[in-house]
């Protein structure tokens, strides 16, 4: 169904000068009100690694801080500067900006960065193209998710301009009601972003339905497309009580209609199950298309068919639905009821269980194959390791009595960290390479792709590793100072200093990634049509794609057989054979 | 299986004693068996990432590309393998979940004759209130009482946290939470807010003073009223140690609030612009209610101290703010 | 390029008319894609509602006494009319979806009309009912809103010179006197007027729950009504153009489903807010 | 090559709707009108009876039944691919569960709740 009756242009039969979606037309607003997926795709990319930028100047202010007991950096004089920078005039005082600083560190890394990152840029890239079709199912809403993703992210800098906000990424009410910070500003934003997320899971799950190439059965699609159905599954069913929560806020800020303010006869309790409603099945947003990503990675460049093709693809869905059942354990201490509490635990450890196959499945999959040690793979044996280990500690969490010594401490900032950052952002990064040389057609420098990836890996974890111990000791999150701890925590100084040269060493590795990608672009050499040897039909079309993905259409075979395909040393890619 | 966890679960808590390098030491007569829930996901933790990992590396190793070396057809799935592997997780974690649960139930039931104290948490103080009505910014206990803790907040969600303890509850505005703890070792260890709570919530922290048995109830006698043998400004002095130095400075330093030196006898211009000579009745007026005067130049954040600070005390500090000359 | 060209020949060229998009290869592709897109968004849309019935649930369940003291401000009659326009629009609309799919333009454009003659005497039924609360003060923040207007904050809990309040401060005699009313009609004795009075007036500012609630409910609902105003609109418009016909007619399909969501909604709301027994 | 395409996928379902749309007929829409009409009467009649808690239930089953009627007629949905009733009633399965569990936890936890404050 990727050929239809209309319009090939002539120039894309394979011997011409290949016309490809980047070239096919030109000019900036091409791009801007492009309706072609890639190009959607392509600009969801940048936008959301500069907001990872953003994000990480914010992270950077946070390690920096707590490097040393006391004000650090956020200091008087730098407040004088803010508040040249920004549209407030009142001076902030270091503990005001260190509040601002996590909020906003935490609300650009979840709703500029990670939600959108790995479906809204790679997922729109490669879902038609892995199943062989054109486009999305609706190209303009497509691209009004984009729309409304910039518009949303100018809400944010608006909130920055007027001084930022200081609720914590979790909104809390009442203080969120009460506090003078531009918590509108904010929380618009997110609702806007909110609906972009929720079109582009719209737009994904019909997709699947309607556009699969013909032959192409739901058991033959990609594990990819299998977590991005999955996502968008929870997209469409949690994200709109985000919006309604976020509209209540507003109204509640504003006009005090009494639902979540105690001083008006609210519960206050009632706004963190709405939250958490949402927030929690996100946290799946985030990680389902990193696993989709990582199960594609692991077969194709150990050379072997993926392990346990249906447990993946179910757990993937089984995920999605249990992840709505457990918001609770984030209220552990909140004040909601103890049975409450035994539910939500109870179900926690339920969809400990899917992951756990995941696992299991991804390290079956790389017995006896051949396995490269290319960039994307070292990533994804990466990010086994991080989310292995995130997860895990998600088992401390989940259990009653230990969340209740954990909860709100850097325990529970290490381990969001270590499936964040080092579940979905190393996902992200391992997609971005695997996929590179089809969105681009050139190939990076391996050697600075793997010295890159080890760095990273290093810096992860003495960035995060430390927060482990100095949490289970007590050190509570969204603390601007920790004096009155040094005599209770042993070494707490020496922890602190570890994590922040690991988080230097960490955004050390991370900016040099897109030097040597962008650096590809000039010198890198051309990328065949297929560099790893992958079976899913994406490879199947030329790198970078034509303008309509396929000039011929493409071939339905078991995404992960990859016996037909072979080595050739003239093209250094791989090629089918007969 | 199970009784491979059992003997995990039941680690001797004795050499844990004193804190380790994971934990605090185990202080209260429930931490113990929350430590035991600690250790025993710890171990399931390292044994199932150690076993993960090195399968991962050794597998990236024997089968690593390299010439002459093919990737082999193997089964792309295997049923009975799949199932073991869904099934001894679940079994583990169900374990977990009922180690956990069960740890909880006992940190939730407090005894019947717990000693009960109120704790009333707001921007950023605590405030106990004992059963003979003192209020104090700290936390005594008696050592080996269980003690109640009957929890509200003034103004936005607090969290009051004794890491030593695992003691961990919100105080939510608009309604009662409740904790309870024994103290099994006499000493004094911190307490934290941990929800976030606005500017100073990173420094909304008290100690816990478990005292020795017979020694508490003097030291609440005493401290109820402390100033049986101080003159009035000393008496003074020690209040507002306790309930305005974090906001007033008594040398002239700026803080969120005005400085206290001096201030007596002064001309102050208010955000009303009208101006105000800072006597005895100002002061009273400014503790008892705080906005009705809003000093120029300052945010209206100062709280009432109404049925916090009682008359006499009020004056003690009036008379201390005089002595700031 | 040979499997190309036999593809082209399985769907012939004058196949592919001006509407449908280059992406699909059938009518019959597009038109499902359209429907299902548009019953996972009224999937969305029922779960952003969900919130405020949730909010509803809790806290009628909490107070109920709040809740039936609230419904007797608000007009049943008018409200059942509002179900009653509502419905009829909705069976104008199904109507309108008939017509498009045999190709009645004229039919069409006639039922498309009075979907949205319906809507805006919905609209117009429910801003006199809005009038009455605003005149007594009934709005959570309405000073606020006045203050958009430049209106001066005035009522109580306002104090000079600071904004005006949030929350609900309702002009308290008109509310007393409502309630007082109310209860006479219940039967209810009153034994100590002093303190029966003082009662009256806790209940009053109690109230402010139930409004915020019903002023959430209703607007989000208003605001979906107008939304689909503007939807019918279009579709009128494309209509007269005659842009429609048996074979193409999934937009006009699509707003049908979004209107009788609307519809579906309020079927739920009448009773929840006006029938409180 | 769309209607192949059905067959393999469960698109398939689109076909009845491919085969030709199912077109209602006017009596059928106008005889639910009629119905909704009653309905929307009886509940109104209804309340004024009083059977304790149950005039609640009552009155949110002749709103369902009310719904299930615009919904299956109205929207064709009787006619319409399963699936999309799957995604409708998903919507419901969700919207409980987020109903069921919240006023389950407020009850609970109800007792240690204030008695309400309203503005001071
Ligand atoms: C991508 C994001 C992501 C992911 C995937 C997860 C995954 C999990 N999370 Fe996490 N979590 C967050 C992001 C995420 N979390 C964030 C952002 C917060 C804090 C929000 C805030 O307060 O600001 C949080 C907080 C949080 C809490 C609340 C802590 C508190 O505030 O007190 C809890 C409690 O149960 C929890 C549990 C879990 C569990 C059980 C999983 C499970 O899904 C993990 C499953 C994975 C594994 C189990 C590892 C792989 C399996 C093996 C290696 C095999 C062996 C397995 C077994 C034997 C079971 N998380
Ligand atoms: C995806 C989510 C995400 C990511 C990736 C990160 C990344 C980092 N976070 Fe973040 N963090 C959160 C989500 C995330 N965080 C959330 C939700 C909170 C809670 C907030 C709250 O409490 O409300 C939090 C809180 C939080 C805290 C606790 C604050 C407190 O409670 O007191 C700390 C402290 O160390 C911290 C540190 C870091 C560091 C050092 C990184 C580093 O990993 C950063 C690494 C650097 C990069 C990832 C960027 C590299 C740059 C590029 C690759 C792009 C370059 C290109 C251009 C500039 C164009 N974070
Ligand atoms: C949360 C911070 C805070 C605390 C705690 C606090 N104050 Fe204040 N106080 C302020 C601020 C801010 C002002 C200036 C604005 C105003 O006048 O209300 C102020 C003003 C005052 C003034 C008027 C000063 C002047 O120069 O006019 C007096 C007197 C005063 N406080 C006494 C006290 C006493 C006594 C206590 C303790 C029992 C106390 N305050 C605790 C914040 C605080
Ligand atoms: Cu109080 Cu944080
Ligand atoms: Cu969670």
């Amino acid at each position: 169904m990727a050929t239809t009756t209309q319009t090939w242009e002539p120039t894309q039969s394979p011997a011409a000068a290949p016309d490809n979606y980047l070239t096919h037309t030109r000019g900036i607003t091409s791009w801007i009100f492009t309706l072609d997926h890639k190009r959607v795709g392509i600009m969801f990319l940048v936008s959301v690694t500069i907001c990872l930028g953003l994000g990480a100047f914010f992270a950077l202010t946070i390690r920096t801080e707590l490097t040393h007991p006391g004000p650090t950096i956020l200091t008087d004089t730098t407040a004088q500067l803010v508040s040249k920078l920004t549209l407030s005039n009142t001076q902030l005082t270091p503990q005001q900006m260190y509040n601002r600083a996590f909020t906003l560190h935490g609300a650009v890394m979840i709703f500029l960065f990670v939600i959108p990152a790995i479906p809204s840029a790679l997922g729109n890239f490669v879902l038609p193209l892995q199943l062989g079709a054109k486009d999305v199912a609706f190209p303009r809403l497509n691209l009004f998710s984009y729309h409304l993703f910039v518009i949303g992210t100018v809400f944010f800098l608006l909130t920055l301009m007027l001084g930022g906000v200081d609720t914590g990424w979790t909104f809390y009410a009442p203080y969120s009601v009460e506090t003078s910070t531009a918590v509108a500003t904010a929380v618009v934003g997110a609702f806007i972003l909110g609906f972009g997320s929720i079109f582009t899971g719209l737009n994904f799950l019909v997709t699947v339905h309607t556009l699969r190439r013909r032959g192409l059965t739901w058991f033959q699609m990609p594990l990819m497309v299998w977590s991005l159905y999955a996502t968008a599954i929870i997209q469409l069913l949690a994200t709109p009580v985000l919006a309604i929560t976020l509209v209540l806020l507003l109204v509640e800020r504003l006009f005090g209609v009494g639902i979540f303010d105690p001083a008006l006869g609210g519960d206050p309790v009632l706004f963190q199950h709405f939250f958490w409603f949402y927030s929690h099945p996100a946290v799946y947003i985030m990680i389902l298309p990193a696993m989709g990503i990582v199960s594609e990675v692991i077969s194709v460049h150990s050379h072997k068919h993926i392990f346990g093709y249906r447990m993946i693809a179910y757990s993937s869905i089984a995920i999605a639905l249990l992840g709505f059942l457990v918001w609770g354990h984030h209220m552990f201490v909140s004040g909601q009821s103890a049975l409450a509490g035994m539910v939500f635990s109870a179900l926690t450890f339920s969809v400990a269980i899917p992951s756990a196959i995941k696992v299991f499945n991804w390290v079956a999959t790389m017995y006896k194959g051949s396995i490269a040690f290319t960039t994307p793979m070292i990533y994804a044996m990466i990010f086994i390791f991080l989310f292995g280990l995130g997860g895990l500690t998600g088992l401390f969490l989940g259990a009653l009595a230990t969340d209740i010594h954990v909860h709100d401490t850097s325990f529970v900032v290490a381990h969001f960290h270590y499936q964040m950052a080092g579940g979905v952002l190393i996902a992200f990064i391992c997609g971005v390479h695997h996929w590179w040389p089809k969105m681009t057609g050139k190939m990076y420098n391996e050697t600075a792709g793997r010295i890159v990836a080890l760095v990273i890996l290093v810096g992860f974890n003495l960035t995060y590793f430390p927060q482990f111990i100095i949490g289970s000791h007590g050190m509570p999150r969204r603390y601007f100072d920790y004096e009155g701890m040094l005599d209770q925590i042993p070494h707490l100084t020496l922890y602190q200093i570890i994590s922040t040269v690991g988080g230097y060493m960490f955004v050390g590795g991370l900016i040099a990634i897109p030097i040597y990608l962008l650096h590809s672009l000039k010198k890198g050499r051309p990328a065949p049509d297929n560099p790893w040897g992958a079976a899913t039909m994406e490879w199947q079309t030329s790198s970078p794609p034509p303008w309509d993905n396929f000039t011929k259409l493409p071939a339905v075979t078991d995404p992960y057989d990859f016996d037909h395909l072979k080595y050739d040393e003239t093209t250094q890619g791989y090629v089918t054979t007969p | 299986m199970s009784n491979f966890l059992s003997l995990m679960h039941s680690i001797p808590a004795a050499i844990l004693a004193d804190g380790s390098f994971w934990l605090p030491p185990p202080d209260s007569s429930t931490a113990g068996a929350v430590d035991r829930v600690f250790y025993l996901v710890l171990i399931v933790c390292a044994v199932f990432f150690i076993a993960v990992v090195a399968t991962m590396v050794g597998f990236a190793v024997m089968y690593r590309r390299r010439p002459g070396h093919k990737s082999e057809r193997t089964a792309t799935h295997n049923t009975a393998l799949e199932i073991t592997w869904t099934v001894i997780p679940c079994l583990i974690v169900a374990y977990i979940f009922y180690a956990g649960f069960s740890a909880y139930m006992q940190m939730q039931t407090a005894p019947q004759n717990s000693y009960e104290i109120l704790v009333k948490a707001r921007k950023w103080d605590w405030f106990f209130t004992y059963p003979n009505g003192h209020i104090d910014s700290d936390l005594h206990v008696p050592v080996d009482e269980p003690v109640k803790l009957i929890m509200s907040s003034d103004d936005v969600i607090h969290s009051l946290f004794i890491p030593a303890f695992r003691v961990k509850m919100d105080c939510v505005p608009g309604r009662y939470t409740y904790a309870w703890f024994r103290g099994i070792k006499e000493g004094t260890y911190d307490l934290y807010c941990t929800e976030y709570c606005g500017d100073s919530h990173y420094d909304m922290q008290a100690n816990v003073v478990v005292h020795k048995s017979g020694e508490f109830d003097a030291w609440l006698d005493n401290a109820a009223n402390f100033y049986k043998d101080l003159p009035p400004a000393e008496a003074g002095e020690v209040l507002f140690t306790r309930r305005c130095n974090q906001c007033h400075s008594n040398d002239g330093s700026a803080k969120t609030g005005p400085t206290f030196k001096g201030i007596f006898g002064q001309e102050h211009k208010m955000r009303d612009g009208s101006s105000v000579k800072v006597d005895e009745n100002y002061l009273r007026e400014s503790i008892l209610d705080p906005q009705a005067k809003v000093r120029d130049g300052y945010q209206p954040v100062m709280p009432t101290f109404k049925g916090i600070l009682s008359d006499q005390e009020i004056d003690f500090l009036v008379a201390y703010l005089k002595s700031l000359q | 390029m040979s499997e190309t060209s036999e593809q082209n020949d399985a769907v012939g060229h004058d196949e592919h008319p001006p509407w449908l998009a280059h992406h699909f290869d059938t009518p019959d592709q597009q038109a499902a894609s359209a429907k299902l897109g548009m019953w996972t968004f009224l999937l969305t849309e029922i779960l952003f509602f969900s919130g405020l019935f949730c909010a509803y649930a809790v806290f009628r369940r909490n107070h109920p006494e709040i809740f039936f003291d609230g419904h007797h401000f608000l007009n049943t009659a008018l409200g059942a009319t509002n179900t009653a326009v509502l419905l009829l629009s909705s069976f104008t609309m199904a109507w309108g979806v008939r017509c498009a799919q045999l190709g009645q333009r004229r039919g069409l454009i006639v039922t498309l009309t009075a979907t949205l003659l319906c809507a805006l005497v919905f609209l117009g039924i429910k801003y006199t009912e809005y009038k009455v609360k605003w005149e007594h003060h009934m709005v959570p923040g309405q000073g606020r809103i006045e203050a958009l207007f430049g209106v001066q904050p005035e009522g109580e809990g306002t104090v000079p010179g600071e904004p005006a309040p949030r929350g609900f401060h309702p002009d308290i005699e008109y509310v007393v006197e409502h309630l007082r009313e109310a209860d006479q009609e219940a039967g209810v004795r009153v034994i100590a007027e002093s303190v029966y009075q003082a009662e009256l007036e806790q209940r009053a500012q109690y109230l402010g729950t139930f409004f915020g609630i019903y002023f959430c409910l209703t607007g989000l609902h208003a605001i979906h009504v107008i939304c689909g105003i503007i939807a019918i609109t279009w579709i009128l418009r494309r209509a007269v153009r005659n842009e429609f016909s048996p074979q193409y007619f999934a937009p006009v399909d699509c707003v049908g489903l979004y209107w009788h969501l609307v519809d579906l909604i309020w079927i739920y709301l009448f009773p929840l807010l006006y029938l409180i027994h | 090559m769309q209607h192949e395409t059905s067959h393999v996928n469960d698109a398939h379902h689109y076909d009845d709707h491919a085969a030709g749309v199912h077109v209602v007929p006017l009596q059928v829409l106008a005889g639910i009108f009629v119905a909704l009409l009653a309905l929307t009467y009886v509940t109104v009649a209804v309340t004024s009876i009083d059977l304790g808690s149950f005039n609640l239930w009552i009155a949110l089953g002749v709103a369902t039944v009310k719904g299930a009627l615009v919904v299956l007629y109205f929207m064709h949905l009787r006619y319409d691919s399963p699936f999309n009733s799957i995604v409708f009633i998903t919507a419901f399965v969700f919207l409980f569960l987020f109903l069921g569990i919240v006023i389950m936890d407020s009850v609970a936890y109800q007792p240690a709740v204030y008695e309400l404050t309203p503005t001071p």
